[in-house]
């Protein structure tokens, strides 16, 4: 097997009981990859993410990451090779501020955090970059409010600085823009977009605004399994994608943007 | 039917509605639109009797509920959900369900044929089921409650397109042939104008436009300035 | 917010000097009180490093006399044995008691809050039942004897006043209290408090959480180890009561009803709560608990987070932003 | 043989009884209640002093502890647990504890500090031959009287609405009254019924255990082992861990005395290292 | 004229309360007996509740009552820990401290200002077993409760036992705060031994035990059962109840004991507290505690300097309710007759019946050395 795959899973499936939620998925992520995962509600998206982060342990099949087996890893193992995520349901700090938040996700990406001889004050540099992060995705003006009393669409975005802060290779985003308002998501995604070009990128959105305009590929995943892949024109036109998922939605419009964007 | 007279609201000290009014007639619905963190939450919130209210009052049909406790006004018709879903994760699909329900047309079976996934799922726990599943099934406990008036906060948020075009008809349908009215209220301005007579606009705890949900819908150039919202967006 | 007076880093800095002022002020404001004083300092301590565990790294546990009377134990038999140096003997009772704590933070780490809370229960009373079976080392019931503790630095000898234990706890707690400090304002601390936040968030950015609270389990049993030697050395006695789930509890008590997760809530709940407890008893030797009960549900109902948590209502500091 | 596993599952089945109300207070509605002791000695002291001063019978007697105790947590729920349901367990923990602390003083000062004089009536006392064995009445009794409860109390909690109400609320009360649910008065009755418990096993612990008022402070950790070995929050799970820990303690007494005091908290590091969430864990758990 | 203070340090709380409750009874019936004054002195009790063994708080206690409260003499003390901790502080401060009840042995030797009242475990244990062996019991169990006390009966029993020629043929330790003893119980039923001896710390522990004893039928099995007399503390004699009847102890007082003297001190007992508390060996100790303060001053002539209260104390000897004691001269330990006794009803009461009894005995284990 070349190692040129960011991330591959090969037959790779979980079940809950008798009930399998993830079956026989094959799928690949290149290096720089803008990949969509869509699919119905209950599909498995949001497993399939849990299992490549390591959340779940797959039942069957196995994980690559470039030319490292990564199934038997645990999650934060995974995370410190470079495997960052948001979560659908927001999974933050909720007592800490944003900038704390976003510091603490840096200073354990450089392994600062079992630092307990130097106060936090003193790394200068951590606090500087968080806030790059932050203005970059505009939280700069509520850096200390607590996360608590932030709104809902404000810890999405702070969601997304986290996965962001540990300066992944590869990231996994699960609906990242869900609750965010549309301008804004539009924006955020082209934050996203603007990464640099060799992190691969995954993501769930059911926005299709979304999906067809930053993606230049889609997986469908329907019960468990693939559907069919390909790129968003060839999607957004497949008859059995919209029986089951896209209805009368009309995407033809994005697809012919996203072409232009990355043809 | 609703009548939001005044009210200024907010959590502890802090003011987060501030002389808010609107009112909403028998079975006609509203939507609320606005940025992050203008205070939708918290109006449908203060509806609920979870934040704590300064001043002006809350009207409902002839009485006055500012300072009802939460299942009285559950009883009096509203019906909540909520915005992060907040289904029961100890109770299955079905208790989540059966837990809530008061008389009326909607029941179990009513609920599992509008959401044939949730029969599917009706043995797992709450904290079992995906986002969207989650959504429908907050959705389907609030109808549960055989409700006069359903607040809707965020309601498609993680609904697949399908789902989201269909359940916009449910809901317009309801109003029509069931007299139920609605708040709506949505990130997606387009969608929930569809949905509704009337909407009116946030910002920073105060109404900044009211009006018939068409009118809005077709200013194009009002919306870009109350929600930026570009035209090419729009989907469908 | 209205009410709230926002206390700036200076401001803050300035009334924890004058906290430590006044608590060494009381040298010479309470000469006959100084045991007293002594022993409050000590489980000040005892409250801090259960604080690190519980407040901060949020591992509920009801064990942490375990670890206090290992130091204890550690302690005593050095000065039973022929080695009365007091500071090496705190030295050696501390990476005993870390040792201890970091060998037992296998059992807790992982687990719900129920859970960790009953191991720390049981693991507490093996080792009081232990200490019980060893009578031949440990005294038993009957308590450690024989303790000669030099003096301090060969200069200060333990007197009846309690003037040297005074002096040398309110150092040694001192020291270790900014040695606390200094590691929950380090970025290892605010590890610690994401973890209290959202164990599954910090996983996914990639930290080693069990690590961690390993790390910081081990750290709250060793100053935990240090309390206890120092009561030890200052009582020259070690009774079996310093192991086992009442002090365990009576601690837990002194720690919330100071507030956790507040630095300063321990030694705050130490104050208050054994000079209440003093007082009550003084005055009603027979029914002091009740009072003393009174007095934790008043302070319950009257301002939740105990006395740290009503106080963070009046005043606002500043997170660190830079 | 048989005796002693007889033995332990009845000392099994007192455990249950004075532990099964914890697992409502502390488990279902997830207050961390420790003052659970002081509602089994409520009990304990309604049923000795209802029968030593007023000549009442041992089953009338028995009624009146669950009362005694329901009222005496309704009026406390009334007054300050509804405070404090949603706040941080540990201020839970210095409530209760406070509670704890008076009601040992109340008690020393209204019953003096020594224990309760009781006496079973005539007919629990001794021993009734089962086949072979001679097994102690009282012992039979308890047994009889836990599976009584245990079957009493899987019938409401967990067939009827009300469980599921209960549930709901507790996983959480602000979304429960936004769909209806009458938190505050599901509350009330639940505590009480929790407490009501308490005290019928603090009657029933008469025939076994001395009562003095430092009872709820004796016998916590046991209550707190049948509960979070069993899993908090169901009524099966402490049923099981209590006949475990019974059988445990009285065999591992009988078979290996020398390790008397280690064995039941050994079972239990074990038992919750296998089982974190408990033998039976509570539903719907991340 | 100044008061003569005396620290009370005892357990006034907490599930040993009724130790602090009845060291006040004897304190106070002395005091009154005496028109509140000792050696012509009026007499302020300042009392420190401890709350059960703590040896930290009773350290400091001392320290305080030493201190601040400038007391001439410190007493009370009823558990061992405490007593050690407190020794310290004596032998610092040279401040007289008559124990009360800590029964553990070393206790006086640990520092040159303690004497002790009470008893030693050894003390009233030894005669226990001479008493079996004298009965014609070769073979014994013992149950103890596993703590020092229990150990050291455990020890002391074992000892005076074999010295006779019997043997013990078996042994338990059960924890402390045993809530069931039918484990135990059933053991020894299956055992078959000849006779049963156990120790117990008096409160919830004896009653419990007994009432597995009677449940299972032990005494139709044909086993005899002896304890020593905390199994029947005349404070738990009527809650313990008909299980203890017939019990043989071994114990230093009754509060049946038919001398004038006792029958003087229960009845006026009475009439200061109530039928409903009876004294017992706390009670006693601390009357004796009093009346051996108030002796010693009479011989310093009032002096209550702590080198010259030890040297009066002494080889002091006086008639005691529990009859004739002594304070050994070079042990300062107690010397006293230990009486065997049977639990029986008499009047409608639980009593313990003395029927035999040795003279003058000392601390078996400071004699061994
Ligand atoms: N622990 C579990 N036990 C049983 N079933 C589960 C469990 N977790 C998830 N499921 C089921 O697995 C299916 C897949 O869930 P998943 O969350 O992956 O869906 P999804 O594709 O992310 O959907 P959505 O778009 O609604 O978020 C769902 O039907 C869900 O009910
Ligand atoms: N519990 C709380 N305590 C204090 N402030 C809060 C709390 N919850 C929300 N707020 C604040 O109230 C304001 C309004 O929040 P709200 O959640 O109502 O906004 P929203 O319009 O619903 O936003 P979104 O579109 O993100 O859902 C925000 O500024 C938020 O920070
Ligand atoms: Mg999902
Ligand atoms: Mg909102």
């Amino acid at each position: 097997m070349s190692a040129v795959h960011a991330l591959q899973t090969r037959g790779l499936g979980i079940s809950f009981g008798a009930f399998h939620a993830v079956a026989d998925v094959d799928l690949t992520l290149e290096p720089g990859a803008r990949q969509a995962l869509i699919g119905p509600n209950g599909a498995g998206k949001t497993t399939l993410i849990n299992l490549l982060t390591g959340v779940y342990r797959p039942t069957a099949g196995s994980i690559r990451m470039g030319d490292q087996d990564i199934t038997a890893l645990s999650c934060d193992q995974r995370a410190r090779l470079g495997l960052a995520r948001t979560f659908q349901i927001n999974t933050l700090f909720p007592s800490l501020t944003p900038l704390l938040s976003v510091v603490l996700a840096i200073s354990e990406r450089e392994g600062l955090a079992a630092t307990w001889w130097r106060p936090l004050k003193r790394c200068t540099q951590v606090f500087d970059e968080a806030h790059a992060l932050l203005v970059r995705l505009r939280l700069d003006d509520l850096a200390n409010v607590p996360v608590a009393q932030l709104a809902y669409g404000k810890q999405r975005l702070l969601e997304i600085a986290l996965a962001l802060a540990a300066r992944p290779r590869i990231l996994l985003l699960d609906e990242p823009a869900a609750g965010v308002p549309e301008d804004e998501s539009g924006e955020l995604f082209e934050v996203i977009a603007d990464l640099p070009k060799d992190i691969s990128i995954l993501f769930i959105e059911h926005d299709m605004n979304l999906v067809f305009r930053f993606s230049r590929r889609i997986s469908v995943l329907v019960a468990g399994r693939i559907l069919t892949e390909g790129a968003p024109a060839e999607i957004g036109s497949d008859p059995r994608v919209r029986e089951v998922y896209l209805g009368n939605t009309h995407v033809a419009a994005h697809a012919a943007i996203a072409r232009a964007a990355y043809a | 039917m609703l009548d939001f007279d005044q009210v200024t609201a907010g959590y502890g000290n802090a003011v987060v509605l501030d002389r808010l009014s609107f009112s909403i007639a028998q079975g006609r619905s509203l939507a609320v639109l606005g940025r992050n963190g203008v205070g939708k939450t918290t109006l449908l919130e203060t509806l609920m009797g979870n934040t704590r209210v300064t001043s002006g009052a809350i009207r409902w049909g002839g009485d006055d509920i500012t300072r009802w406790p939460a299942h009285l006004r559950v009883r009096a018709g509203l019906g909540w959900v909520p915005q992060e879903r907040e289904v029961f994760p100890s109770l299955t699909v079905e208790e989540n369900l059966a837990v809530v329900a008061r008389p009326g047309p909607w029941n179990l079976g009513r609920v599992y044929d509008f959401f044939p996934r949730l029969r599917e799922r009706r043995a797992n726990y709450g904290n079992q089921l995906s986002g969207g599943e989650q959504q429908m099934l907050a959705i389907g406990r609030a109808l549960m409650t055989n409700p006069a008036l359903l607040l809707l906060d965020e309601p498609m948020e993680g609904l697949a397109p399908i789902l989201v075009e269909e359940l916009a008809r449910s809901i317009r349908r309801l109003c029509e042939s069931e007299g139920l009215a609605s708040v709506v209220v949505e990130q997606h301005p387009v969608l929930a104008l569809e949905m509704t007579h009337q909407a009116i606009v946030l910002e920073r705890g105060t109404v900044v436009h009211a009006g018939p949900s068409a009118e809005l819908a077709a200013d194009v150039a009002l919306l870009d300035r109350l929600l930026g919202v570009g035209i090419e967006e729009i989907p469908g | 917010m209205k009410n709230t007076l926002k206390l700036t880093p200076q401001r803050q800095r300035a009334a924890e000097v004058a906290f430590w002022l006044a608590l060494a002020g009381s040298f010479f404001l309470l000469p006959d009180q100084l045991t007293l004083m002594s022993q409050i300092l000590i489980f000040g301590l005892f409250a801090v490093s259960l604080d690190m565990a519980l407040g901060y790294a949020g591992i509920l546990t009801v064990g942490h006399a375990a670890f206090f009377s290992a130091g204890a134990y550690v302690a005593g038999l050095l000065a039973k044995h022929g080695w009365g140096e007091p500071i090496s003997g705190l030295l050696v009772a501390l990476f005993a008691s870390a040792a201890l704590g970091y060998a037992l933070s296998y059992l807790v780490v992982r687990g719900a809050d129920l859970t960790r809370l009953m191991i720390t229960i049981g693991v507490c009373v093996l080792l009081a039942e232990l200490a019980n079976r060893l009578s031949v080392i440990t005294g038993g019931t009957d308590g450690l004897q024989g303790m000669v503790v030099w003096p301090v630095l060969g200069l200060f000898e333990f007197d009846l006043f309690g003037k040297t234990a005074f002096g040398y706890a309110f150092v040694i707690v001192l020291l270790m209290f900014l040695l606390v400090r200094l590691v929950l304002r380090s970025p290892f601390g605010l590890a610690l408090r994401g973890i209290h936040d959202s164990r599954k968030r910090m996983l996914a950015i990639g930290s080693p959480v069990e690590a961690r609270l390993r790390m910081a389990y081990a750290f709250s049993a060793a100053v935990a180890g240090v309390a206890g030697a120092l009561l030890a050395q200052t009582t020259q006695f070690v009774g079996i009561e310093s192991i086992g789930f009442n002090r365990s509890a009576e601690v837990l008590i002194i720690l919330v009803l100071g507030g956790t997760g507040r630095l300063y809530g321990g030694m705050v709940g130490a104050i208050v709560y054994m000079l209440v407890h003093d007082w009550f008893a003084d005055m009603n030797p027979q029914y002091w608990m009740f009072w003393l009960g009174i007095f934790l549900i008043a302070a319950v109902m009257l301002g939740r987070g105990g006395i740290m948590g009503a106080l963070s209502r009046r005043f606002r500091t500043g997170e660190p932003t830079r | 043989m048989a005796i002693v596993i007889f033995d332990g599952v009845a000392y099994g089945m007192l455990l249950f009884l004075i532990g099964v109300g914890l697992s409502i207070t502390m488990g279902l509605m997830n207050f961390v209640n420790l003052a659970h002791g002081s509602f089994a000695m409520v009990g304990g002291y309604a049923a000795s002093a209802l029968m030593g001063r007023l000549g009442l019978g041992f089953f009338p007697a028995l009624a009146a502890a669950f009362v005694a105790a329901a009222l005496v947590g309704a009026v406390l729920e009334f007054v300050f647990y509804r405070r404090l349901y949603r706040a941080h367990p540990l201020d839970q923990v210095l409530l209760s504890i406070g509670l704890v602390f008076v009601s040992v003083a109340a008690f020393t000062w209204g019953f003096g500090p020594t224990m309760q004089p009781f006496s079973l009536p005539s007919w629990l006392e001794g021993q009734l031959t089962v086949g072979s064995i001679a097994v102690g009445r009282y012992r039979l009794f308890l047994i009889v009287a836990g599976v009584l409860v245990l079957a009493g109390l899987l019938l409401v909690l967990g067939k009827t609405r009300y469980g599921a109400m209960v549930r709901a609320a507790v996983d959480n009360q602000r979304v429960a009254g936004g769909t209806g649910i009458h938190v505050q008065r599901l509350f009330f009755l639940t505590f009480s019924l929790g407490c009501g418990l308490a005290g019928l096993g603090g009657a029933l612990s008469l025939g076994m255990l001395g009562l003095e008022p430092s009872f709820p402070l004796k016998y916590l950790v046991y209550f707190l082992i049948v509960v979070c070995v069993g899993g908090a929050g169901t009524i099966a799970g402490p049923f099981i861990a209590a006949l475990l820990v019974g059988i445990v303690d009285v065999a591992g007494k009988y078979y290996l005395p020398e390790a008397g005091a280690f064995l039941i908290y050994v079972f239990m590091i074990a038992m919750l290292l296998l089982r974190p969430h408990g033998i039976v864990p509570r539903k719907g758990l991340t | 004229q100044d008061a003569l203070r005396i620290g009370l340090i005892a357990t006034y709380s907490g599930p040993y309360a009724d130790y602090g409750r009845q060291f006040d009874a004897g304190v106070a019936l002395y005091l009154k007996e005496h028109g509140g004054k000792i050696a012509g002195r009026p007499v302020e009790i300042i009392k420190k509740d401890t709350a059960g063994p703590a040896p930290d708080a009773a350290k400091r206690i001392a320290q305080e009552l030493v201190v601040r409260d400038k007391v001439s003499v410190l007493t009370g003390l009823d558990f061992s820990p405490n007593a050690y901790a407190v020794g310290a502080v004596a032998t610092q401060a040279k401040i007289p401290t008559l124990v009360m009840n800590a029964a553990s042995s070393a206790i006086t030797g640990s520092s040159p200002y303690i004497a002790r009242l009470s008893f030693t475990v050894q003390q009233v244990t030894d005669p226990m077993a001479r008493y079996m062996l004298k009965q014609g019991v070769k073979e014994a169990y013992t149950v103890v409760a596993d703590y020092a006390s229990g150990q050291d009966a455990e020890t002391a029993f074992k000892k005076a036992f074999a010295a006779g020629g019997g043997k013990v043929v078996g042994e338990v330790r059960t924890p402390m705060n045993n809530p069931d003893f039918s484990a135990y119980v059933q053991r020894i039923k299956d055992a078959r031994p000849q006779a049963v001896f156990f120790f117990f710390p008096s409160g919830v522990m004896p009653p419990a035990f007994l009432k597995v004893w009677k449940e299972r039928g032990m005494e139709e099995a044909g086993i005899k059962l002896f304890a020593t007399g905390e199994a029947t503390d005349d404070s738990f004699m009527e809650v313990t109840g008909d299980v203890a009847l017939g019990l043989v102890t071994s114990h230093h007082y009754s509060y049946a004991h038919p001398s004038a003297k006792n029958q003087k001190f229960v009845k006026d007992f009475e009439a200061q507290f109530g039928s409903s508390l009876r004294p017992n060996y706390f009670a006693v100790t601390a009357y004796d505690a009093m009346a051996a303060i108030d002796l010693a001053l009479a011989k310093t002539q009032g002096d209550a300097s702590g080198d010259k209260v030890m040297q009066a104390l002494k080889g002091l000897s006086f008639e005691s309710p529990r009859g004739p004691i002594e304070i050994d001269a070079a042990t300062r330990d107690i010397v006293q007759t230990v009486y065997i006794r049977k639990v029986e009803k008499v009047g409608g009461k639980l009593v313990n019946v003395e029927f035999d009894k040795f003279d003058r005995v000392k601390d078996p284990a400071k004699e061994a050395q």
